[in-house]
C-alpha cells in the first residue's frame, strides 16, 4: 500500500522548468526574482550557481531559525559536561531545552547538564537598566549549586542591542570563579540563519577551549568534527571506528565533552560530518595544530564504507588497511542483507530532501542504497560550497549580513603545531579527495532533479503536487504540512525520536523505518470510502 | 537523570533552571491559530517564528502555519518597519489569509517598532488589501509568560474588532482561555447544550485537531469569525475562563463597549464546572439538560467509587496558572493533598488564591509563582509525593524520583490525546479521574507483591 | 506470578485452565438491564445470581439488581415451578418492575424446566399483573459462553415483543452487541448525527452508567422501552452488530416480521466503524454530516502522525469473538502483528474470520476460539509480544511476561473508564489508539536508558 | 464532612418496632410472616430467637450465594498448594477465580495455583452422556502438566442430577496417579446458602487430608481456624501471635496448605475466628484428636488482646503470659494512638454490618474501638447459634435443607487422641468462656438495635432511608447501591482491596478507611448546586 495521492504521477519526462517557473509566478515581482536564484534545475553539463546564505524575504514561511539557534542549540548545547547559561528572556533557553535530541553520557566526572536548562530570565527591568548585574548572580548561582568544570553565555536578541558586555562577565567571572567560562554573541538576528551561530559557536570553542590541554593519545585517533549525536549516531559511528582500531578522541559536539576538547588537537585527523556547521573548527585546527581533515559520510552503506576508506589512504598502515576491509566485507554483507526486504518495497520510489547544510546531501546516498531516487533537494542554511564544492569559496561574496561574523586570525601554535603528513603527500591526498576538500551536493544530483535553496512552504507544497514524491524528509514544521497530504515525512533534524542511521546499523534502522513509512496501512484510510468511491451494494452482509 | 540535582536549596535570584513557562510571543501565536483564516506572523528575528512553530508542532503534531519579519541585524539598528512592510506584502499575495495576526517578540519591542503606526502606514499604502485585516499585540518576552502572550493576543481580537451595535443581544462571550481544542470544543458543547447563544474566542478547534484527509489546508475550518469577533461588543456578558489568560479580553470589552463580565475559573473539576455552569445559569437564566447534570453525576459517582485511591494521597502539580488553580481545587475536593505547587508565570493572585485553597488540608504548602522545575523537584526530594501533575517536562522528575505521572497542561510532547479529549468540563473531569487512577494504580500494580497482587481495583 | 505455566505446550481434551469467557446467565442479565424498567431473573441457585451480580457489579461499580429462583434440594428434584411462581409473587409486589426477564442456569436447564408453559401459566393465574411482562431465554450455561446468553436474550426481546404493524417505517433496529453503555451511547450518536431513525436494543447506557445524585433508583432511566421493542417488528432493517452477539436477534426479526438485516462486525476500529457508517448510508440514503468525517479524518491523522510506534508490533489479543474480530482488523490497519488471538467463546467462524484478517501479515497465526488463557500464556511464552490487549485478567501474564497491557473488552474489573468512554466509533478508535500509545509509550520511557529518554515522542 | 443524606436524622427514641412492621408490611402476606421471624429488635432483658438458616424466598434480592460459593469459594479455594479442578460449566469456577482475595504465598515445594482457575467446562454433550470421562481426563491432564501434591473436585448444579460419581472418580484417579484427591458434593442446590458447602468442605478436609502426617511441633502451636488471610489478615495475627512466642502451625484455610493440614492435629489448640464457617472441624478435630478450641476474635484493638488473654489462660504458663501482657501494652498504646485522630472524627457515628456468619459480630467490636455503634447487624448465611450463642444448638430445628448436608461420624483416633487439658480443667475452662464456647453476636448488641438475618434489597433500602447510617458494611452487590444512597459503603467480604484489617494494625488501617469513607469530600458533591440551593449571586465573580 503506498500513500494516497490525488492524482496520478507526472509522466518522468513533463518539463520540471515549466513547474519551477509556475512556482516563481505566484512571487510578487522582486521576490520572485530573488527566490529564482535559489532554484536550480540539475544539468550535470555546466556548472551552476546556486544563491544561498542569503536573507529570507519577509513573510516567506521559511524552514530557518537563527543565530542563537545555530549556536547554543546546535554546536555548544551537546556539550555534555558544561553549564549553558542563555542571558535573555526565557523563550529561547526554553525552547533549545532538550529538542535536538543530541544525546549524550556523564563522563567519569558526573558532570552531565543536558537534562539542564539554565536562563537568567530577563524580565523588563534587565531590559531598561541593563542584566550585566543578572548574569553575573546566574553564574555565580550555578557555580554554587554545580561546581561546574566551565560554563558557555549565549546571547539571545535583546542582548546586543541593550549592550551588555557579555564577554568582559565571562573574562571577570572566569578569573573570580577559576573556571572556564566562554560567552557567545549569537543574537538571534546575526546572519541570515542558523549559519552563523555555528560559525560564532567555532570561533568561541576554538578559542577558548579546543587546545589546552597537551595529553598524549595513543594509537590511530580522529575526531569527529559536525557529528552531533542525533539519535546515537555518534556511538554507531565510534562502534564501527572501533573495530577498525581507530579511536574517538572527541566529537563536536554530539555527547561531546569540556575535557575533551582541551586536548582534541592531540588526535592525528579530524573527520568532518556536517561540512556547513564544522568547517570553520576543521580549518583552524588545520592552521593552528596541523590537523587536515576529512569530508567522511557515514550515512549509507556505501558512503561509509568509502568514508572509511578515505581513512585508510590517510592512516597508509596496511595493517589497518587490512582491518579495514574486513570490517567493511562485514559489515556492508551484513547491512544489505538485512536491508534487502525493506529495499524490494522501496526500489524505485522517491525522495524530496530538504534539511541542514549537509544531510541533504547525505542521505541521497542512503537513499541510493535503498533503490530511491532523490528528485529534490535544497539545504536550510547552507552556502555555495555546500552546494557546488568548496572550489567555489574564493567566488562567493560576503554581504552584509554575513560580513558581522568574526573571522578569527588564526595562526600555527608556535609549540603546539605538529603537520600530520608532510605537505607534498598532503596536497596529494587533497587531489585524490582524501583530504581538505569537498565537492558538495550538486554534483551528485542527476539530470533534471531540483535544487532549492531555503525552500518556502508555497514552494514545498506546490513541488509536492506536482511532482507527488513518496516521502518527503525534512524538519517538524514542515513534519504535519506534508502528512496533511497524505504523503509520509521522515523528520531529519530529529530522525522522528528514533535512531541512530549513521553506519551500517543505522542503516538498516532507516531503510526499516522509510518502509514503514511509505508502506504503513494507515494511509489507505486518508479518505472515508463515502467520498472516496461509490459503495458497493451486498458487500456488507455476513451471513 | 537529573542527578546533578541536590536536595539542598540554595535560593537563587537570578539563575532560572528547568523554567515552568515560556515566552509571550508562543501564546499569541496560539491565540491568532484560533481566528478564522488568520496567518500568525511573527515581528522579531526567524528563530522566535521557528521555535514558536516547532514548540506548537511538537505539542499539537499538526501544522502550525506561521511567517515572521525575518529581521537581521540591519532590522535592528533601522527598526523592523521596512520587514513588517515587505512580510505584509508577501504574505498577501502568497498565502493570502483574510487576517494577519502580528505579535511583536522581545528583539521589536527593545527595539521599540510602533506596530499601529507600522500597520496604518501598511493600510494607507495599500499593502494590506481591500476586505483584509492586520492586528497586532505587544508581546515581550521578558514580561509575564506564555500565558500572557496569549490573553494579549486575546485582548488584541477584542481591541481591533470589538463593536456596540446598539441593544444588548441574547449572546454571551466565552473566553476559553489557553486551553486545547478539545477543551474550546467541550465548552461549546456544553454552553450549546444549554440553548445559549455564543461566541467563543479564541477558537482553535477545528484548526489544531483537523482530520487528515490527504488534504492539506492552509486556514482550517475553525476559528473565530471577524464577524463574530465584531459582535462581542453587543454581548449581553462575558464570562471570562482563566484569570490570567481571559481576564484582559473581558475588562476591555468592558471598557470599549460596556460588555459587562465575570471572570471564573477554568472548569476544571467538579466545583470549578458547578461554578461555570452556575453562571451560566445566572446570566442567561436557562438551566441546564438533564444531560449535563447526568454527566455531572457520573463524575460524583467515580469521585465516591474510588475515593479510597485518591484519598489522603500526597501530589506536587505545575503548570499555567489557571490549570493549576482549578487542578489544585479538584484535587482537594477528591480529598488529596496537593502539596508542592508551581507555576512559572509571576502573579501573587496565584499563590494567594493556591493557599486558599489547600488551607485546611495541607499545613505548609510550598507554593510558587515565578517557580520553576528545579525547584519543585526539590521540594519533591524534600517532601515525597505520590503523584505528579504537569506538562510533558514533569516527566524527568518523575523518572528521577519514581513518581507516578499524570501529563496536563502545556506542553504535551510525548503523548497524544490532549488535543481531542478535553480535560474542563465534567466529560473533562472523567478524563483527569481515569488518567489519574490509571496511574496511581499502574502504580500499585507494578509495587505490590504477587500476592498483594489485585483482580478487582 | 503464574509460576506453574510451564512454555511447554501439553495438547489438552478435558481440562479448561484460566478461561477467556464464562457462561450464558450472565450475558441475558446484562442484556435484560438493557430494558427499561426491567428485573433480570436467575432461574437456578442462588449461587448463580449471586455470581453474576458481583461479577457485573465490579465490571461497572454499579448497582446490578436482579432476583434468583432460590432453588434449593427440593427444587432440582420437583423442578422449579414453584420457586418461579413464588419469585413472581414477591418480586411484583415487592420490586414492581415493568418487566421481568428470566433466564435460565445450568441446573433448571437439566431439570427441564419448561418457561414458556411455567410463565404462561402464571400468567393466567394472575401472578403477572396486568401491564406487566416476564419474558425469558433459555442460558444453558453448558453451551456457548456468555456472549450467546447475551445473544439468546436479545433474541428473547424480539420474539415477546416484536410486532409487524403493516407498513415498513423509516425507523432502523440496531442490535448493539455485548458493548458497554458508553458503547451503546456512542452508537445512538452517530446514528442520530446522521439523523436516522432508530431502536437501539438492548441499551444499558443511563442504567450502568448511572450518577451519583445520592438517590438510588432501582430502575435508572435509560433501557430499551417495551413500547419501542414492539415496533422493531416494523423496522426498515435491522443492523446487528457483531454476529456472535447480536446476529440472532435479527435472524429472528427476519423470520417473524420479515425485516430484512444486515450484520456487521462491531464498529471498533476504523475499517469496521466505515462499514457501519457505510451501511446506514446505504440503508438510509443519509449521508454523515461532516463532524463524523472529521472525527474520522483524526482517527487516521493520529494513526499516519504515530504509525512508528504501532508499526511491526507483535500483539496477543483475546476476549470476546466480535470484539476480537474487529480489534484484530484494526491492528493490522496500524501496522501490527496479531500474532496470538483467543477466544474463549466456541465457534469455527472465528477461527476463519481471525486468518482471513491477519492473512498476509502473521504468517503463523496462533488463533483459538474456545481458548483459554492458559494457552494464551504459553504461546507468548514461545514467541513474545510487545503488546497484551484483553480484559482484567491479562494483567496476571502482562506482569508474568513483562508486556505492556491494554484493557479491552470484558470484564475490566481494576480500572474504570470503559462504561464512560466507548471503545466503537470513531471517538472509540481515538480512545483505543490513546491507550495503546500510552502503553507503548510509558514502556519506551521505562526501559530507555537515561540517554535515549525521549522529550518528544 | 459527611455523607450527604436526603432527610434528617430521626430522633433516638422513635420506635423501632414501627420501623419493622413498615417494612414487613410490603411483603405478600406469607414472605411477611416468614421474614418477620429474621428480624429481632434487641431487648437485652430477655433471650430473644431469630430465625436463620432457612430458605430464601424466591424472588426476594438476598445477598446470599450457594454451597459451592460455600465449599469451593469460601474453604477449599485458598488452599494454594492443591489443584482445584471445578466439575462443571466454566461459570462457576470463573467466578470464584481469584474473587475472594485470600492472599496467599508459595511454599518452598514451589506449587501455587491461587492464580489459576481449573474446570472441566462441561459442554452439552457432557450434561447428556455424562461428565466423569471428562472429569477423569481433566486430572490426567492437570497432573501432566502441573505434578500437582493434591487435587480437590468440586461439582456444580448438574452434576448430581446427571448422577457423575465424582466421589469415585476421586478414589480411582488417586490410586491411578498416587496422590490426594478429594471430591467435594458441593452442587450449588445444596442447603440454602454457602453454609452447606462450609460444612462439606470442613468434612472433605477433615476426612482425606487432616491428620496424616505426625510430625512433632515444637513450642507452642495453635491452627488458626476459619481465618482465610482476606487482605493479609492472617499475616497480622501471625506476627501477633509470633511476638507473643506462639506458633500458628496451619491456618483454614488462608494462605492454607495441603502439607501443613496433614500435620495440623500436631497443635495445642484450635483458635476459631469464623464459628460458622469452621466449627464444624473445631468440634471434629477435639473429638478425633483432642484438640480444645478457643473462639477468638481478632477484629479490634481490645478484641485482640482478648483473645490472647485467652490464649494466656489456656496455656498457663507465667512467662508466656507475662510476654502476652508486654505485647498487649506495647500493641494496644501504638495502635490506639495511631486511631486517636481517626476516632475523633468517628466518635458517635454510625453503622450497619452485614457480613458472613461471624464478621457482623466481629466488627462490632472494632466500631466500638472507634466510638462507633453499630445499630443494625445481620449475618447472610449464619446459624441461630452464630446469633444467640452455641447454648442454643440442641434446640435448632433441622429443617429438609439442612439434613442433606452429610455429618461425620468421628471417633477419638486410636493412635493419635491426645487429650490437651485434663477433663475437669477442660471443662472449668469451658465455664470461663475460655475454651468450647461462643456466645453469638446478639449478646454484644444493646437495646433497641436491631438484627437481621438475611436482609434483603428492599429492607436494606428501607433502613437506610429510615435511620440513616453513616456507613454501611455490606458486600460487592449493596456496595453500589448504598453508595448511590450517598452513604459510604465498606466492604467486609473482601475489605475493598485492602487490608488487612485484623489485629492491631489492622485496625489501624481499618480506622483510616473508615474515616476516609465518612470524610472524604466527594460526597459533598452529590447533589448539582442547582438542585440543591438557589443560586448565590456575586460570590462567582472573581476581580
Amino acid at each position: 500500500m503506498t500513500a494516497v495521492i490525488e492524482e496520478k504521477r507526472r509522466d518522468i519526462d513533463f518539463d520540471i522548468e515549466d513547474v519551477v517557473e509556475n512556482i516563481i509566478r505566484v512571487y510578487p515581482t522582486k521576490v520572485a526574482k530573488k527566490r529564482r536564484k535559489h532554484i536550480v534545475v540539475r544539468d550535470p553539463s555546466e556548472p551552476q550557481e546556486i544563491e544561498a546564505n542569503v536573507r529570507t524575504v519577509p513573510g516567506i514561511i521559511t524552514q530557518r531559525g537563527c543565530c542563537f539557534a545555530g549556536c547554543k542549540g546546535v554546536v555548544i548545547g551537546p556539550i555534555v559536561d558544561m553549564i549553558h547559561i542563555v542571558h535573555g528572556p526565557i523563550g529561547c533557553s526554553y525552547y533549545s531545552w532538550m529538542t535536538r535530541r543530541n544525546q549524550g553520557v556523564p563522563r567519569e566526572d558526573g558532570h552531565y547538564y543536558l537534562e539542564y536548562c539554565f536562563s537568567t530570565d530577563m524580565q523588563e527591568d534587565n531590559i531598561i537598566f541593563g542584566g550585566e548585574k543578572k548574569l553575573r548572580a546566574a553564574i555565580r548561582e550555578a557555580y554554587e549549586i554545580f561546581k561546574p568544570k566551565a560554563i558557555s553565555i549565549h546571547a539571545t536578541c535583546p542582548v546586543g542591542l541593550i549592550g551588555d558586555d557579555i564577554h568582559t562577565v565571562a573574562k571577570e567571572m572566569s578569573k573570580e570563579l577559576g573556571i572556564d567560562i566562554v560567552a557567545f554573541s549569537c543574537e538571534g538576528y546575526r546572519g541570515v540563519s542558523q549559519s552563523a551561530g555555528h560559525h560564532i559557536a567555532n570561533n568561541g570553542l576554538f578559542e577558548h577551549i579546543v587546545g589546552k590541554d597537551d595529553i598524549e593519545l595513543d594509537g590511530y585517533t580522529v575526531n569527529c568534527l559536525g557529528e552531533y549525536n542525533i539519535g546515537g549516531d555518534a556511538w554507531e559511528i565510534e562502534r564501527i571506528l572501533d573495530r577498525c582500531g581507530i579511536k574517538v578522541a572527541s566529537t563536536f559536539s554530539g555527547n561531546g565533552s569540556y575535557t575533551e576538547y582541551r586536548r582534541a588537537h592531540m588526535a592525528n585527523v579530524n573527520l568532518v560530518q556536517c561540512h556547513r556547521s564544522i568547517n570553520y573548527m576543521a580549518e583552524m585546527m588545520e592552521t593552528k595544530f596541523g590537523i587536515p581533515w576529512i569530508k567522511v559520510n557515514f550515512i549509507g552503506v556505501k558512503a561509509t564504507s568509502k568514508s572509511l576508506r578515505k581513512l585508510a589512504a590517510f592512516f597508509e598502515d596496511d595493517a589497518l588497511t587490512e582491518q579495514i576491509e574486513k570490517v567493511i566485507e562485514e559489515e556492508e554483507r551484513a547491512a544489505e542483507e538485512a536491508i534487502a526486504p525493506y529495499r524490494e518495497r522501496l526500489e524505485g520510489k522517491t525522495a524530496f530532501l530538504f534539511v541542514g547544510g549537509s544531510r541533504a546531501h547525505h542521505y541521497q546516498d542512503l537513499f541510493r542504497d535503498l533503490g530511491m531516487k532523490t528528485i529534490v533537494a535544497g539545504y536550510e542554511f547552507a552556502h555555495r560550497d555546500d552546494y557546488e564544492g568548496r572550489d567555489v569559496l574564493p567566488y562567493i561574496k560576503v554581504d552584509a549580513d554575513s560580513r558581522n561574523i568574526p573571522e578569527l586570525d588564526v595562526e600555527p601554535d608556535p609549540e603546539r603545531f605538529k603537520p600530520r603528513k608532510d605537505p607534498e603527500k598532503l596536497k596529494k591526498l587533497k587531489e585524490m579527495g582524501i583530504v581538505d576538500t569537498y565537492e558538495g551536493m550538486m554534483k551528485d544530483m542527476g539530470s533534471g532533479t531540483l535544487v532549492v535553496d531555503d525552500i518556502s512552504h508555497f514552494e514545498l507544497e506546490y513541488l509536492m503536487k506536482e511532482l507527488k514524491p513518496d516521502i518527503v524528509c525534512s524538519g517538524i514544521k514542515d513534519k504535519y504540512v506534508i502528512q496533511k497530504m497524505g504523503v509520509p515525512s521522515k523528520q531529519l533534524h530529529n530522525y522522528d525520536y528514533s535512531g541512530p542511521f549513521a553506519g551500517y546499523k543505522g542503516a538498516v534502522n532507516f531503510a526499516k523505518e522509510i518502509d514503514m513509512l511509505i508502506n504503513n496501512p494507515s494511509w489507505s484510510f486518508a479518505k472515508a470510502p463515502w467520498e472516496a468511491s461509490p459503495l458497493i451494494k451486498g458487500a456488507l452482509i455476513i451471513e | 537523570m537529573l542527578n546533578m540535582t541536590p536536595k539542598e536549596i540554595f535560593e537563587r535570584k537570578a539563575l532560572r533552571i528547568n523554567p515552568a513557562k515560556t515566552c509571550q510571543p508562543i501564546g499569541a501565536l496560539y491565540a491568532s491559530l484560533g481566528i478564522h483564516n488568520c496567518l500568525p506572523h511573527s515581528h522579531g528575528s526567524q528563530g522566535c517564528c521557528a521555535y514558536h512553530r516547532s514548540h506548537l508542532t511538537r505539542h499539537y503534531k499538526e501544522p502550525i502555519m506561521a511567517s515572521t519579519s525575518s529581521f537581521t541585524e540591519g532590522s535592528s539598528v533601522f527598526g523592523g518597519g521596512a520587514n513588517l512592510r515587505q512580510a505584509l506584502k508577501t504574505i498577501f499575495q502568497v498565502y493570502d489569509p483574510e487576517i494577519v495576526a502580528v505579535h511583536t517578540t522581545c528583539l521589536s519591542e527593545t527595539i521599540g517598532d510602533d506596530l499601529p503606526s507600522l500597520i496604518k502606514k501598511a493600510r494607507e499604502d495599500g499593502i494590506i488589501p481591500e476586505g483584509k485585516f492586520v492586528i497586532h499585540t505587544n508581546t515581550p518576552s521578558y514580561v509575564g509568560s506564555h500565558v500572557t502572550g496569549f490573553s494579549n493576543m486575546t485582548a488584541a481580537m477584542v481591541k481591533y474588532f470589538a463593536k456596540k451595535n446598539g441593544a444588548s443581544k441574547d449572546t454571551i462571550n466565552v473566553v476559553p482561555g489557553y486551553v486545547e481544542p478539545s477543551d474550546m470544543r467541550e465548552i461549546k458543547r456544553l454552553v450549546g447544550q444549554m440553548g445559549i447563544k455564543y461566541i467563543l474566542f479564541p477558537d482553535t478547534s477545528d484548526v489544531l485537531d483537523s482530520p487528515q484527509r490527504a488534504r492539506f489546508s492552509m486556514y482550517p475550518k475553525g476559528g473565530v469569525k471577524i464577524e463574530d469577533l465584531k459582535d462581542t461588543g453587543s454581548s449581553k456578558i462575558t464570562l471570562s475562563l482563566g484569570k490570567f489568560a481571559s481576564e484582559g479580553a473581558a475588562t476591555l470589552l468592558d471598557q470599549m463597549c460596556e460588555v459587562p463580565y465575570k471572570v471564573l475559573d477554568l472548569p476544571i473539576g467538579i466545583a470549578a464546572t458547578d461554578r461555570f455552569i452556575e453562571a451560566l445559569i445566572e446570566v442567561t437564566g436557562k438551566e441546564p439538560p438533564e444531560s449535563i447534570t447526568d454527566e455531572r453525576g457520573r463524575v460524583v459517582d467515580i469521585m465516591t467509587d474510588m475515593l479510597q485511591y485518591f484519598h489522603g494521597k500526597k501530589v506536587a502539580v505545575f503548570g499555567d496558572p489557571d490549570q493549576v488553580i482549578s487542578m489544585t481545587e479538584f484535587l482537594v475536593h477528591l480529598g488529596m493533598k496537593p502539596v508542592h505547587i508551581v507555576t512559572g508565570t509571576p502573579g501573587k493572585y496565584f499563590e494567594r488564591r493556591i493557599k486558599e485553597i489547600v488551607k485546611g488540608v495541607v499545613d505548609n504548602p510550598n507554593v510558587k509563582a515565578f517557580g520553576d522545575l528545579f525547584l519543585l523537584h526539590q521540594w519533591i526530594k524534600n517532601e515525597p509525593v505520590d503523584l505528579l501533575i504537569g506538562n510533558t517536562y514533569g516527566k524527568y522528575i518523575a523518572r528521577a524520583e519514581d513518581i507516578p505521572f499524570v501529563r496536563f497542561g502545556f506542553p504535551i510532547l510525548d503523548r497524544i490525546g490532549h488535543s481531542y479529549f478535553p480535560t474542563v468540563g465534567y466529560r473533562g473531569a472523567m478524563r483527569l479521574l481515569e488518567k489519574m487512577l490509571d496511574a496511581l494504580l499502574d502504580r500499585q500494580d507494578r509495587d505490590a507483591p504477587d500476592s498483594k497482587f489485585e483482580l478487582v481495583m
